[in-house]
């Protein structure tokens, strides 16, 4: 060995030596608490270990104490098999039959290296799925852009989809569904949200712990280069400053073919009872995958770090502590298995070895080449990290904000004025058909995709015997968050679950990624503070537990903070997927009835953003018990085939509803406006806890009486067309809008590939 | 006319999964002690005219930035007879 | 209802559509046979399908590594003995890589992966795997590659032509930059069928576009009793 | 060690969208006189000992096999010093 190594006999014996905690993103007194955990200074690979490992990314520091409430406010459930804190919460569907699914965030590499981070951030919330002893079964990619027009969106949002769809269709999973919103909050920092859904009989539920005194830790997967070094404290906890990605620090690159053969060898063994305990590695690599595995089982463990495959020969014990080389898993097997476990491994050309043991000892001790350069314990680097009470403090420009609402703006008045205004809206980025990226992506491998993409939520089969699927949708609306992170949060919420009901899958667990500016900011961390607590309340109301997340701070640019962005993801079940609701318009003569109650509430709407560029007031109301009552009617009715289409209605109100409905299999409408309600209030309000249905003519009492029943207004608003008809708007000041399917068709689905084609 | 080869290739110290499958099929097709693969791009470039300085400079600068990705890729440059 | 006809499913490392392909033998009343690349036996199956996905990632050229695994020995035999076999996307780029069908795939011409419900018209039907539709039938099945422009010269497209061994072409748009609008080719003696478009993914009305794809998997059962 | 570099190009008659895509781009970033752009591939194989004609044959083989598609590629091996 050229280079010396810091062993544990050197740092008792140099106390003093000064080392690097400030460039390595430790505070001082954080460094202080280290040494008075050790009692000594740390070796420089417990400091390399700490550092990551105590980074906001990986220790959760400054959101906590707030995170707590998904606990506290947990709603009475059943159906929660394994709930926050492992790699992903693990939910019942029934038969048997167990979920996991988890949203992740991988923002700012992907604004280094659009294409790898988003492969990448693919890679690592699949390989969280796995760990839990599921087979990964479906991705969706919620994104948010700056301008659509701006040079930089240009430069990133190609590479990310690329990246998405190169990772995720190589590894052979649907994509079902995502978001694409752009902002120019989101300027200098896109958000790349990955969320991966997991399927699993009961049984088969594998946590992350290291049991059994002897028993042996496995590295397999790839080999461990210089990727990402650092990565975790410096990639994913610093901004940007306003130069932009002139700092470049190392990119992790995927490989998915890599990662196939990870996830078909790790089920091999799952299944075969070879494995005691397991662990993915993604940010933090090693440190984070020892650490945890120690500190959840027996508490201690043995590593031979000159053990690990190396692709790099030159690196340093701290540089393999914390690279972050994707496609990589950690096992816990026992002596006796290990052959069959390694054999396996050879069958899938899976690199294993073994790099250590479980130890009765409570510390993690770590040996290079025989000379001891770790010795903690290990719930100090993976639990225990620093926690902290962050200042918040509502902003002085909220009221401000919250009294500059849209009634001042000029709406559209006459016939013509308001179809200029769909037309408008239509084409406008965030309503315009997102085909020209969700075509990049596979939706059809697997085989049992029931719906994606345009649809409102996806939905996967998960047993082909009896039908019993599971729907997901994310959403958030940042500029709703803004306006009031609370009832954002909330807002978020409904809408995901909204949507999950509407395909007709009864919602049943919440999972959420929050992207927020920088914590150090009392005003960010006050919209922070805001927004889990609105999560927390509205799950408790909805009855529908948190069961995991993610949290993406230092979303910012130099002072300017992103929108709060509360990415909400809501699974739902359904007993027969043959009985799920689409969203197109299909039979002619079908009635369209409008489910839920209309409000002028156009404060922070797609209207005020696309029209007049208007951001105030506050956002539409919030009620949680209405949205469980239609969701009931729509799980009841979808059940019983008694719908032939629902569509949930938010961005853009029912305008765009009705457009989208009469797109997605080129049917047109007659539709006919409530007289009494002013027609752009009925067009374009955003209000909450509504659905528009189709049913035949034969089923439309049934449908109304339904809702009636269950005290959701409904208003008819016409009836389906035939192929190829026009959408027909009457009523609309004492006058009518005709639009033809072809128009729409050429508007919606023009703008993307004008932006990026 | 000129002709100009710019060749792309990957950092070392990044993965190269392409190049590892490769290494992978050469071994088992009987390929002895291949103890490394990287696979590059090449783009051969043909401009009308010579290639003075200046649009020596301007290449450079493309092949730095539109033709390899200075995050993760090196570039060099060669001129060849066409 | 089973024919009694056993069709093999090969997996290549990185094979992504297998399940989905063996899925569809049986819709159609096969028994589906799992075929595994290191195994240089094709168990006495009565046909052969190699399925889409990214066999080696890809990284090379698409299917270029999995054309050299141990399977494919018995497999390039068997077809030269009339075996009946379907390559899907991945597969079709497999058996022009090993020569049993002419041509090559490259890379689309719009540069992207592209995934998308194809329009097809069927121009051959006396191939194993076709024998059940019409000619001039127009089919919907779902198409997804990044990879799948049909390229060869001018005198083997001629030829194709000429002999009647362009099996699909794409209707509507051309997805990939396809010489001649081709999707899907065969052998001179019909047994060996290569097909860009996914059939397997329209076996089901609930997952695929159409049930159109069926076709390919009950033609060649019908083949094979009437062999 | 040895290292040898395997070229492999697109055969001139066989479209290139990929060169094409980079000639529009280069041209629309202000580089003049550009009349063609072909991308290719190459293959930067280290092997322990010496590289002696049988192993020379066999990398050929190989190139023109496994690493190249002769349908519509061809390829030339180069040895450099490593
Ligand atoms: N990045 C993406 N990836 C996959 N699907 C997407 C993506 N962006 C949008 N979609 C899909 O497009 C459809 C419309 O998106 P959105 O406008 O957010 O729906 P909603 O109005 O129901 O919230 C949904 O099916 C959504 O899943
Ligand atoms: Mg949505």
């Amino acid at each position: 060995m050229s280079r010396h190594v810091d062993t544990v006999i050197d740092a008792a014996a140099n106390p003093d030596t000064s080392q690097p905690f400030a460039e390595l993103g430790l505070k001082p007194d954080e460094y202080q608490q280290i040494r008075e955990i050790l009692g000594r200074r740390p070796t420089s690979a417990e400091l390399a270990m700490y550092s990551v490992m105590w980074s906001e990314h990986c220790s959760y520091k400054s959101s906590k104490v707030h995170l707590r409430q998904f606990g506290d406010k947990k709603p009475e459930t059943d159906a929660l098999l394994v709930g926050i804190g492992e790699n992903a919460g693990v939910v019942d569907i029934g038969d048997g039959w167990a979920v996991t699914f988890k949203v992740e965030s991988h923002n700012h590499p992907s604004y280094v290296e659009p294409y790898q981070g988003a492969a990448t951030g693919i890679g690592g919330i699949v390989r969280d799925i796995l760990s839990m002893g599921a087979r990964p079964v479906a991705v969706m990619d919620p994104l948010r852009f700056g301008a659509a027009d701006h040079p930089d969106t240009r430069r990133v949002l190609p590479g990310v989809v690329a990246g998405i769809g190169g990772y995720g269709n190589c590894l052979g999973l649907p994509n079902i569904g995502g978001e694409v919103v752009f902002d120019s909050s989101y300027q200098g920092n896109p958000l790349v949200n990955a969320l991966c859904v997991g399927t699993m009989r009961h049984e088969d539920i594998h946590l992350a712990s290291a049991k059994g005194v002897g028993n042996l830790v496995v590295l397999y997967g790839a080999k461990t280069g210089g990727d990402g070094i650092g990565g975790v404290s410096v990639l994913a906890s610093e901004t940007f400053d306003e130069g932009g990605p002139a700092k470049r620090p190392s990119v992790q690159v995927g490989d998915p073919f890599m990662e196939k053969l990870l996830i078909e060898c790790t089920l091999e063994v799952l299944h075969a009872g070879l494995v005691e305990g397991i662990q993915d590695l993604g940010g933090a690599g090693i440190s984070c995958a020892t650490s945890e595995l120690a500190s959840n089982g027996e508490g201690g463990m043995h590593v031979r770090l000159d053990a690990v495959p190396l692709r790099d020969a030159t690196l340093t014990p701290e540089e393999i502590l914390m690279s972050e080389s994707q496609e990589r898993m950690c096992a816990v097997v026992t002596p006796e298995k290990i052959d069959a476990f390694l054999a396996i491994c050879r069958k899938w050309d899976v690199t294993a070895d073994v790099i250590g043991e479980v130890t009765s000892t409570g510390r993690l001790v770590i040996e290079w080449h025989g000379e001891i350069i770790v010795d903690v314990p290990p719930r100090t680097v993976a639990h225990d990290g620093p926690v902290y009470n962050r200042p918040l403090a509502r902003p002085d420009w909220q009221d401000d904000l919250i009294a500059s609402g849209t009634s001042d703006l000029p709406r559209p008045a006459s016939a013509i004025e308001i179809r200029d205004s769909i037309m408008t809206m239509v084409g406008s980025p965030n309503l315009a058909a997102k085909t020209w990226i969700t075509s990049q992506y596979d939706r059809y491998v697997l085989g049992n995709t029931v719906l994606a993409q345009p649809e409102d939520s996806g939905m996967v089969r998960v047993d082909e015997v009896t039908g019993r699927g599971v729907a997901v949708s994310t959403d958030c609306n940042g500029r709703f968050a803004k306006l009031d992170p609370y009832n954002g949060a909330k807002l978020a919420l409904a809408e995901a679950y909204r949507n999950v009901a509407a395909t007709g899958a009864a919602p049943l667990a919440v999972t959420n990624c929050l992207n927020f500016g920088s914590p150090e900011d009392p005003a960010v961390m006050w919209q922070f503070s805001e927004a889990v607590r609105g999560l927390a309340d509205g799950c408790l109301e909805l009855g529908t537990p948190v069961t995991g997340g993610n949290v993406s701070f230092y979303n910012q640019t130099g002072e300017t903070a992103i929108h709060p962005t509360p990415v909400v993801g809501v699974l739902g079940v359904i007993e027969d997927v043959t009985k799920r609701t689409p969203m197109g318009f299909g039979a002619a003569g079908d009635v369209v009835l409008l489910l839920g109650e209309t409000r002028d509430e156009l404060d922070g709407s797609e209207w005020a953003h696309v029209v007049h560029s208007h951001l105030g007031g506050v956002p539409p109301q919030v009620d949680l018990a209405a949205e469980m009552r239609l969701a009931e009617v729509l799980v009841e009715l979808g059940g019983s085939g008694a719908l032939t289409a629902a569509h949930d209605l938010s961005d853009g109100g029912v305008a765009q509803a009705l457009v989208e409905m009469a797109l997605r299999r080129g049917v047109g409408a007659s539709i006919t406006l409530p007289a009494d309600v002013d027609a752009f209030v009925t067009l374009f309000s955003e209000s909450t806890a509504r659905v528009i249905v189709t049913a035949s003519p034969a089923n439309a009492d049934t449908v109304m009486s339904a809702a009636t029943s269950a005290g959701v207004v409904v208003t008819a608003l016409g009836s389906v067309g035939n192929l190829g008809d026009d959408l027909v708007i009457e009523n609309v000041a004492a006058d009518s809008v005709r639009l033809s399917l072809a128009e729409l068709s050429q508007a919606a689905e023009a703008t993307l590939p004008a932006l990026f084609g | 006319m000129a002709r100009v080869v710019v060749d792309v290739l990957l950092k070392p110290e990044i993965l190269d999964p392409q190049g590892k499958a490769v290494e992978g099929a050469l071994g088992r097709l009987g390929l002895a002690g291949v103890s490394s693969v990287r696979q590059g791009k090449t783009f051969t470039i043909d401009v009308d005219g010579d290639l003075d300085d200046a649009r020596l400079a301007q290449l450079h600068e493309l092949a730095g930035s539109l033709l390899s990705n200075p995050v993760i890729e090196d570039y060099s440059i060669r001129e060849v007879t066409a | 209802m089973t024919s009694g006809m056993r069709i093999g499913v090969v997996t290549f490392p990185g094979s992504l559509d297998d399940r989905d392909a063996a899925r569809a033998v049986r819709i159609a009343g096969g028994e589906a046979v799992a075929l595994w690349h290191a195994d240089a036996d094709l168990h006495g199956v009565d046909g052969v399908v190699l399925p889409g996905g990214f066999s080696y990632g890809d990284y090379l050229r698409c299917g270029a590594i999995a054309r050299f695994a141990p399977v494919m020995t018995p497999l390039i035999d068997a077809a030269k003995g009339g075996l009946p076999i379907l390559g899907i996307c991945n597969g079709f780029q497999v058996l022009c890589e090993s020569h049993l069908l002419p041509g090559a795939l490259v890379r689309n011409d719009h540069l992207h992966f592209i995934c998308r419900d194809q329009k097809l018209r069927i121009e051959s039907n006396s191939t194993a795997w076709t024998s059940d539709f019409e000619v001039g039938q127009e089919i919907v099945i779902p198409l997804k590659n990044g990879e799948g422009g049909y390229v060869a010269d001018d005198k083997t497209l001629d030829q194709l032509e000429g002999d009647g061994r362009v099996i699909a072409r794409y209707l509507d748009i051309n997805p990939n930059g396809s010489r001649r609008d081709i999707a899907g080719i065969t052998n001179e003696r019909g047994n060996v069928v290569g097909l860009m478009p996914h059939p397997e993914h329209a076996v089901e009305a609930l997952t695929g576009p159409t049930t159109d794809g069926l076709g390919f998997f009950t033609s060649v059962l019908t083949s094979l009793v009437n062999r």
